[in-house]
């Protein structure tokens, strides 16, 4: 019987992470899961060793972090993508939007960034050249319908439809809006990218036992089932 | 550090000031009446009324144990009632202000019972109405203690800010999160604290000067 | 114990058996404070109220502006049933209520000048405040600290600056919970002879509680004496100092009046008379009787020596009142002649023993 | 509700109360020394040591108005010194610690200025040393504000603790966010704000009685 | 102005040229409430401090604990500099200085008792409270009162809780502000004569401030009379009664003495004489005189009738003392040899004026 602490922010990946640890306890792997409303402080947990595995981030925003912070942590399996969607509740289409509008973006540095790549795919803005997965409003350097971003926490762009011409909005928090990604985004980001999100693990443990049954756990039928029923939009990558 | 990030911080300072500026002040225009009366309406007390003071001793405490992101989202059709708009630096004081009142309201309260009972004693013997009483012994009595319940305040309300990032507030706090912390910018971070400790410290020094002014009951030593 | 003019002006203030009672605190046992008190002041009088610490004057006063509530019985002001309005009345009453508290109660936020305003901005009398507050401020002799907060005030100088606020509305009654205790002997004079005459000139009635008897004497038309929560004694100013009736009474009126004996000859005195010694003798009178002249002509008329120990001789209610102790020849023959004679001149003698 | 979320209500609210509760207490154990400390050592007063206030003043400042999630990071070698862990509630008790402190100094610097002067010069006059006139005066006489200070910041802690949500601390406010604004469950939004006006409004009303019966300034009417 | 027993024993209160000056405010102008004021004390000694209300008598017994720093000039105790003693070195010094407060400050959050004990709490002498503060409640009759709080005292027993603190750890020098203002006239004579008694016993040097000059004729050893922050007068008790010098000591003391002639009296007086009229002379006499024969003497010598007016015939610390304005016949020749008569007996006469 191994015990693990797996961290992961709260909504979509705790609530996957409990359906992965009812697998997991069949196992012989307890999970206990660590809930944090943070995005950073699951990574320094982990690299500390306070925490054994997390799974919340995808591969940018981990190897930014790994930039960044120095951490000995990799990724020991893909998980899911969630595509990221612009919504409108005032205007049909794309096209519709007046300049000068504002646009909600998430605050936190992922799911901001996503949005302003994916406003740059569209070719609505253009971002310094060579900016990465992690660029910031500051970055933007051309934006000729004088677009105002505004920043908002992820899962308050859902909340700021009435308030703004379009908001970009993680599918989770859309679906849970009682939006339908399919119908009603009017720009979608491609399914394909890089925003895969991972299992994390430290570099030391790779390798350790309890790693491959967590992985397996993950990636199994019966959470494939849940995440069929509860994200129908996330797409999983097993 | 870049002049963009530079001008980043100048705008957020302004932000700062006006969400702290305008829910400080919103917040004791609503928290001091509302302090008063919940310091002076119990049983047997100036403006007797021990349901209504229950009342609003309940929504004072309701407010202040609800945690304020899910403050922000319950009151959003609120919000966009007064400000138009549930997000931006301007929404954003509303559920400051919100957040500010019932905590100025208990400082309030503290400060008008430490108020000497004879003084009030004297008044009713004048036959001033309890009006009178509050406006002329009450509070310039316990105006030193209110300076310094404001002071404490408005400090509060500059941490408290740093959560309004969630509805697009911006601000110092908010900035030196999503930049200094999230996107690991430690320059930033520090150039934000430091900005904040000199806001805090400006506030508290003018505080102490103001309520050390008001109070006459110290002999002063020539 | 009848009182004087009470009952002939109109009763302004009517305590009708009036009881207040505090609870008791662990070891301390609950307290009467004001125990059964029926009382009566007419309109322009002006009452001293004595007793000893804790016999419940602050209390009974408190009751007359229904700053406590009594227990039972019901105090009435000017007409009005003070103990059964609710506090929209007792605010109109309290309008013409003027009190001197015994701690003061000053606003500390507020200077000499403030303090006495306030009174007049309660009554929303704004215009006047500045001529009625420095004419006040000038008769207590406080010009010259009206910018002064309480807190750079002399304890006197407070105790002023309460005086002039209690004026300050003009009020029908003055309440005055020792309102001169924290002032010089000038100063209380000056204050007595304000205080005297805003109540010839307006009527102004006062009760007046003191511990100063020379106080009571100067100002008071008739006083009351209360003992633990009950009058013990009533009645026209002159007549209680000059017939104390109630042991109480009688040495607070003694600490004025000279009739309580110094130490050191009461320590001399004895019971019986020794040869050659003299008898001491204490001799009071009153206006009514030519008192003022009766030991002259005893010196003159027995053609003994009179040695004059102690006492006074003063004015009461504007009354010549004198009571003196003398010593004369302590023998039989003499002493009974002398007090005869002075009995006969309408004086009243006690003879309190001989000394050697 | 399922059985499940109760459960989780039950354990979150434990989880608050022993997080609110060991760190109001040593928030009270830290702040209450330091408030006194800040109300007694300016230039002239009982333990003068400007320089030290001044500092003090600074640090407090510094501390009041960094945001509370800097705060957590930036103390989190801290956290791990003491708590073994950086994690989790027992864990989330240091910042929160951290941050009560010098609120609980300030409103108690506050309640310690209010006491009256001449009861200090009193002790002093009885050859008290500052120690004593600390202990003897200044603490006994500003008890009912002291209590009410006390219940005001055990109150805003139950709010803050919210906030601790960040490092995995648990507890109702956090509950309420992760799920109810996270989840976008309402229910158990609902429910945890019940919960918590519940809580608030216990230590409130348990404060206010407590500070009344401290109060012995009035006179209590038979 | 001689002093009499001061230069004898040391001293042990010392002032040498003490100045306090507060600063201004506004149209309140500077004041110099104790302004170069030399004085000493002498161990075992009672000093009564008289003089107007803001006359600097509060500041000037502050100035001795070091509550109030002098602005210039230096304030000495047993010896030690109080002026130049850091806080450690005043705390020492204060420990056997104990001080009644004018406006009491007592602790609110604690009983009578508690109060009574925290000065011994503070000196460290935990083992003795229990006893010495209830003998202390006890002898100030508040033994019924050991539980209760400040505010439901009586302003007397607040007060009387003040002077049982002060006592409580046996000082060396006790400093009073107005101990009595708040007290009757038979409680107050029960303190000064606890207090009287722990002079003469223990050798307790006090400084008592009050306004009645009742309680300095009672207990003072030595009066000071301060005016405007200066000493202006100084002297063995009986002298300053007997003889004082300054206008104002003069209105203090008749206040007391009975040479303040009634208003009635005053009124009446003529600078000449009338035909049939009477003189009125005042006769002021000390224990030296036999002042107390010489009225009947005079009666019975020059057979005239002698009106006793006002006045009052009193020991002061313990001698004899006289003060009366009598009316005697008003023709020339008999008040002529009466003064004689009188001034030759050495008694101090002076012609008031003349009624008709
Ligand atoms: N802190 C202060 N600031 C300004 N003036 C002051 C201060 N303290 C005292 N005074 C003034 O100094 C003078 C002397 O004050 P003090 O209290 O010594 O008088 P006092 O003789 O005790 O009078 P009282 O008999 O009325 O108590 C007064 O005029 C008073 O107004
Ligand atoms: N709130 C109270 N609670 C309990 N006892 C009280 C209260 N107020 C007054 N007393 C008691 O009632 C009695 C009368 O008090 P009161 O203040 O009327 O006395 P007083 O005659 O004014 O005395 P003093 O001359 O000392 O001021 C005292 O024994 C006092 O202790
Ligand atoms: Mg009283
Ligand atoms: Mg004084």
């Amino acid at each position: 019987q191994t015990t693990i602490k797996v961290g992961v922010t709260a909504g979509p990946p705790a609530q996957i992470m409990e359906a992965v640890k009812a697998v997991a306890a069949k196992k012989g792997l307890t999970i206990q899961i660590v809930e944090f409303t943070d995005f950073v402080i699951p990574n320094t947990a982990l690299d500390a060793g306070e925490i054994q595995a997390n799974a919340f981030q995808h591969q940018p925003y981990l190897d930014n972090q790994k930039a960044d912070r120095k951490f000995k942590i990799e990724s020991v399996g893909q998980t899911y993508t969630v595509p990221l969607g612009i919504y409108s509740k005032k205007h049909k289409t794309w096209a519709d939007v007046p300049s000068g509008a504002s646009i909600a973006i998430p605050n936190d540095p992922t799911n901001g960034g996503r949005a302003l790549l994916l406003l740059q795919a569209k070719g609505v803005i253009k971002l310094k050249p060579n900016v990465g997965l992690k660029p910031t409003p500051l970055d933007i350097v051309d934006n000729p319908k004088k677009f105002k971003i505004i920043e908002i926490d992820a899962a308050q762009t859902s909340r700021s439809l009435d308030d703004v011409a379009a908001a970009a909005i993680n599918t989770n928090y859309a679906v849970q809006a009682g939006l339908d990604p399919a119908k009603d985004a009017i720009l979608q980001e491609d399914p394909k990218g890089p925003y895969v999100n991972i299992i994390a693990v430290r570099t030391v443990d790779k390798d350790k036992p309890w790693v491959k049954t967590l992985v397996e756990s993950y990636r199994s039928p019966e959470v494939k089932a849940f995440m069929a029923d509860k994200f129908k939009s996330f797409l999983t990558s097993w | 550090m870049s002049p963009e990030v530079l001008q980043l911080i100048l705008s957020a300072t302004l932000d700062t000031l006006i969400m702290v500026g305008v829910s400080a002040g919103l917040g004791t225009l609503l928290g001091l009446p509302l302090g008063v009366f919940l310091a002076t309406s119990r049983a047997g007390e100036l403006f007797a009324a021990p349901w209504a003071n229950s009342v609003l001793g309940l929504i004072v405490n309701a407010t202040r144990s609800t945690p304020f992101i899910i403050l922000v989202v319950a009151i959003i059709p609120f919000t966009r009632l007064l400000a138009g708009t549930s997000i931006g630096t301007s929404a954003a004081i509303v559920p400051l202000t919100v957040a500010a009142t019932p905590f100025i309201a208990r400082l309030v309260e503290a400060a008008i019972r430490e108020v000497e009972h004879g003084l009030i004693e004297a008044a009713r013997a004048m036959g001033a109405s309890p009006l009178q009483i509050v406006l002329k012994v009450l509070l310039p009595e316990a105006l030193p203690a209110i300076a310094l319940a404001l002071t404490l305040a408005t400090v509060s309300l500059i941490g408290y800010s740093a959560m309004v990032g969630a509805v697009g507030g911006g601000g110092l706090g908010d900035l030196g999160i999503r930049y200094g912390y999230q996107r690991f910018m430690p320059d930033v971070m520090l150039a934000v604290v430091v900005v904040l400790i000199v806001i805090v410290q400006a506030v508290q020094s003018l505080g102490d000067r103001l309520a050390r002014r008001l109070d006459k009951r110290k002999r002063h030593q020539a | 114990m009848t009182s004087v003019r009470t009952e002939a002006a109109s009763p302004i203030i009517v305590f009708d058996q009036v009881r207040k009672v505090f609870a008791a605190r662990r070891a301390s046992p609950e307290v009467g404070a004001v125990n059964g008190v029926s009382l009566s002041v007419a309109a322009g009088e002006i009452v001293g109220v004595i007793g000893r610490s804790g016999a419940g004057k602050s209390t009974l006063i408190r009751l007359v502006n229904g700053l406590e509530k009594p227990s039972s019985g019901t105090v009435t002001v000017d007409g009005t049933a003070i103990s059964a309005l609710d506090e929209r009345g007792l605010r109109a009453a309290r309008r013409s209520i003027g009190m001197i508290f015994q701690h003061f109660n000053l606003l500390s936020s507020r200077t000499a000048f403030g303090n006495v305003a306030l009174p007049l901005e309660i009554a929303g009398r704004t215009d006047e405040i500045r001529q009625r507050v420095e004419m006040l401020l000038d008769l207590v002799g406080l010009a010259d600290k009206r910018d002064r907060y309480p807190a750079e005030l002399s304890g006197g100088e407070k105790q002023r600056v309460g005086i002039a606020r209690a004026l300050a509305t003009a009020p029908k009654v003055l309440l005055s919970d020792e309102a001169t205790s924290a002032l010089d002997p000038e100063t209380t004079a000056q204050i007595l002879a304000l205080l005297k005459r805003i109540n010839r000139e307006l009527g102004l009635t006062i009760v007046l509680i003191t511990h100063e008897m020379a106080v009571v004497k100067t100002v008071a038309d008739k006083v009351v004496v209360l003992e633990a929560g009950q009058i013990i004694e009533e009645g026209a100013t002159f007549d209680i100092f000059a017939h104390p009736q109630h042991p109480t009474t009688r040495s607070f009126v003694g600490s004025v009046t000279g009739s309580a004996l110094p130490e050191d000859i009461r320590a001399r005195l004895k019971a019986a008379p020794s040869p050659g010694g003299q008898a001491v003798v204490k001799v009071v009178w009153t206006g009514e009787q030519s008192g003022d002249r009766a030991l002259g002509q005893l010196a003159r008329d027995l053609s003994i020596d009179i040695a004059l120990l102690h006492g006074q001789i003063d004015s009461i209610a504007g009354r010549p009142f004198g009571t003196l102790t003398i010593a004369i020849p302590g023998d039989d023959a003499t002493l009974r002649s002398a007090v005869e004679t002075l009995t006969r001149d309408g004086l009243h003698t006690e003879v309190l023993g001989h000394v050697a």
